[in-house]
């Protein structure tokens, strides 16, 4: 029962995502589509971890805690060398 | 009783997940997106993360489900950090209310 | 339909996606993307078919894990490269073979 | 529940990866690539496959988005100051 749920929860987080990914395709500045790749990220952490309990097994843990520790680097790479301004020209 | 519990806090951390991906399609500026996203961040993953913990199989398993979540704390507390300071350093102003 | 059967059919769309925009787009930073994407689809593709019976073949498992690795270096090269052509010609194209 | 979940990922990574490639702007493609990055870690999971999700995760999702911005940032910021 509890991995049934798990399952619907990790459905709904996904269709979460695919709204954000949606909106990101079309968000108004840079700092926005930044912002949806690392709530993918945090969305894609919940959704490994879900899928382990759901019946995929504990090593998907272990992929969970990678993805949450390095989908943070984009963030920070982008606010150090990517961001040049509110809308940057197209390189 | 555990496993009610348990399909309660998932059900909050889906919740407050649905409110960060609401908040940052709704809310005017960077600096209240950055808001919202760390509410997803932080309260809805460690919520589902509790979830998943209380029906653990063993201690090892709990500990390390709850291990992820000081990792993306202070994960999200840096790039929020360096996000909202690289913004205020490229003049970008706060959202305010307009006067009446 | 098993997962691994959708997922290969996924990766073979995927590579037909990468070659297109291989060899019709000439931003290299845009082609090095679609390059990406080409190796994307052929790991799909690998590990999709190598599932027989819901029990995964570990030989493909552990080339694509090499390939992935490769790929990644590949990128940086690539990138690399893409950088010092701009520093030395200002252009992000390769240039035409007129005498050929 | 999970074909649909299956089917759900399989039409976020094809719409991705159609969106990186058509997408007008540069900085919007190299977004919406990381973005298919991480649908891939979720792929592998869902292919039994946890050691490639490991590798995905970190290279797909946090190292080729890395350096992928970080060569787009140099790239205008020699534009802006040639």
């Amino acid at each position: 029962m509890t991995s049934v749920f798990a399952l619907a929860i990790a459905l709904f987080l996904l269709v979460n995502l695919v709204v954000a990914l949606l909106a990101a395709a079309r968000g108004p500045t840079p700092a926005d589509r930044m912002l949806m790749a690392l709530l993918f990220g945090t969305t894609g952490t919940a959704v490994l971890v879900l899928l382990a309990a759901a019946g995929g097994g504990t090593p998907l843990v272990d992929v969970a805690l990678v993805l949450a520790l390095l989908a943070a680097i984009g963030g920070i790479a982008f606010a150090k060398r990517a961001w040049q301004g509110e809308e940057g020209g197209d390189a | 009783m555990l496993e009610w519990l348990s399909l309660a806090l998932l059900a909050v951390g889906a919740f407050f997940f649905l409110a960060g991906t609401v908040g940052l399609l709704r809310f005017p500026d960077v600096y209240c997106r950055l808001h919202a996203l760390a509410k997803a961040d932080n309260l809805g993953l460690g919520f589902i993360l509790l979830g998943l913990a209380v029906q653990a199989d063993s201690l090892a398993a709990a500990l390390k489900l709850l291990l992820i979540w000081p990792l993306v704390l202070a994960a999200s507390a840096g790039v929020g950090f360096a996000i909202a300071r690289r913004a205020h350093a490229l003049g970008i102003a706060p959202w305010r209310k307009e006067a009446e | 339909m098993t997962s691994g059967l959708l997922f290969a059919l996924v990766g073979a769309a995927l590579f037909a996606l990468g070659v297109a925009g291989v060899v019709l787009i000439d931003h290299l930073l845009r082609r090095i993307l679609a390059f990406n994407l080409m190796g994307s689809g052929a790991f799909l593709v690998l590990v999709g078919l190598a599932q027989r019976n819901g029990v995964p073949d570990p030989v493909p498992q552990a080339m694509v894990l090499t390939g992935i690795v490769v790929a990644v270096a590949a990128t940086a090269l690539a990138l690399a490269l893409t950088r010092k052509l701009h520093a030395l010609t200002g252009r992000l194209d390769l240039p035409e073979d007129a005498d050929d | 529940m999970t074909l649909a979940f299956d089917l759900l990922l399989a039409l976020a990574l094809l719409w991705s990866a159609w969106r990186t490639l058509a997408a007008p702007r540069l900085d919007r493609a190299i977004v919406l690539f990381i973005a298919f990055g991480l649908l891939m870690a979720l792929a592998w999971a869902r292919l039994a496959a946890p050691d490639i999700g490991l590798a995905e995760a970190a290279i797909g999702a946090g190292l080729t988005g890395a350096l992928l911005l970080d060569a787009y940032g140099v790239l205008q910021r020699r534009r802006d100051r040639p």
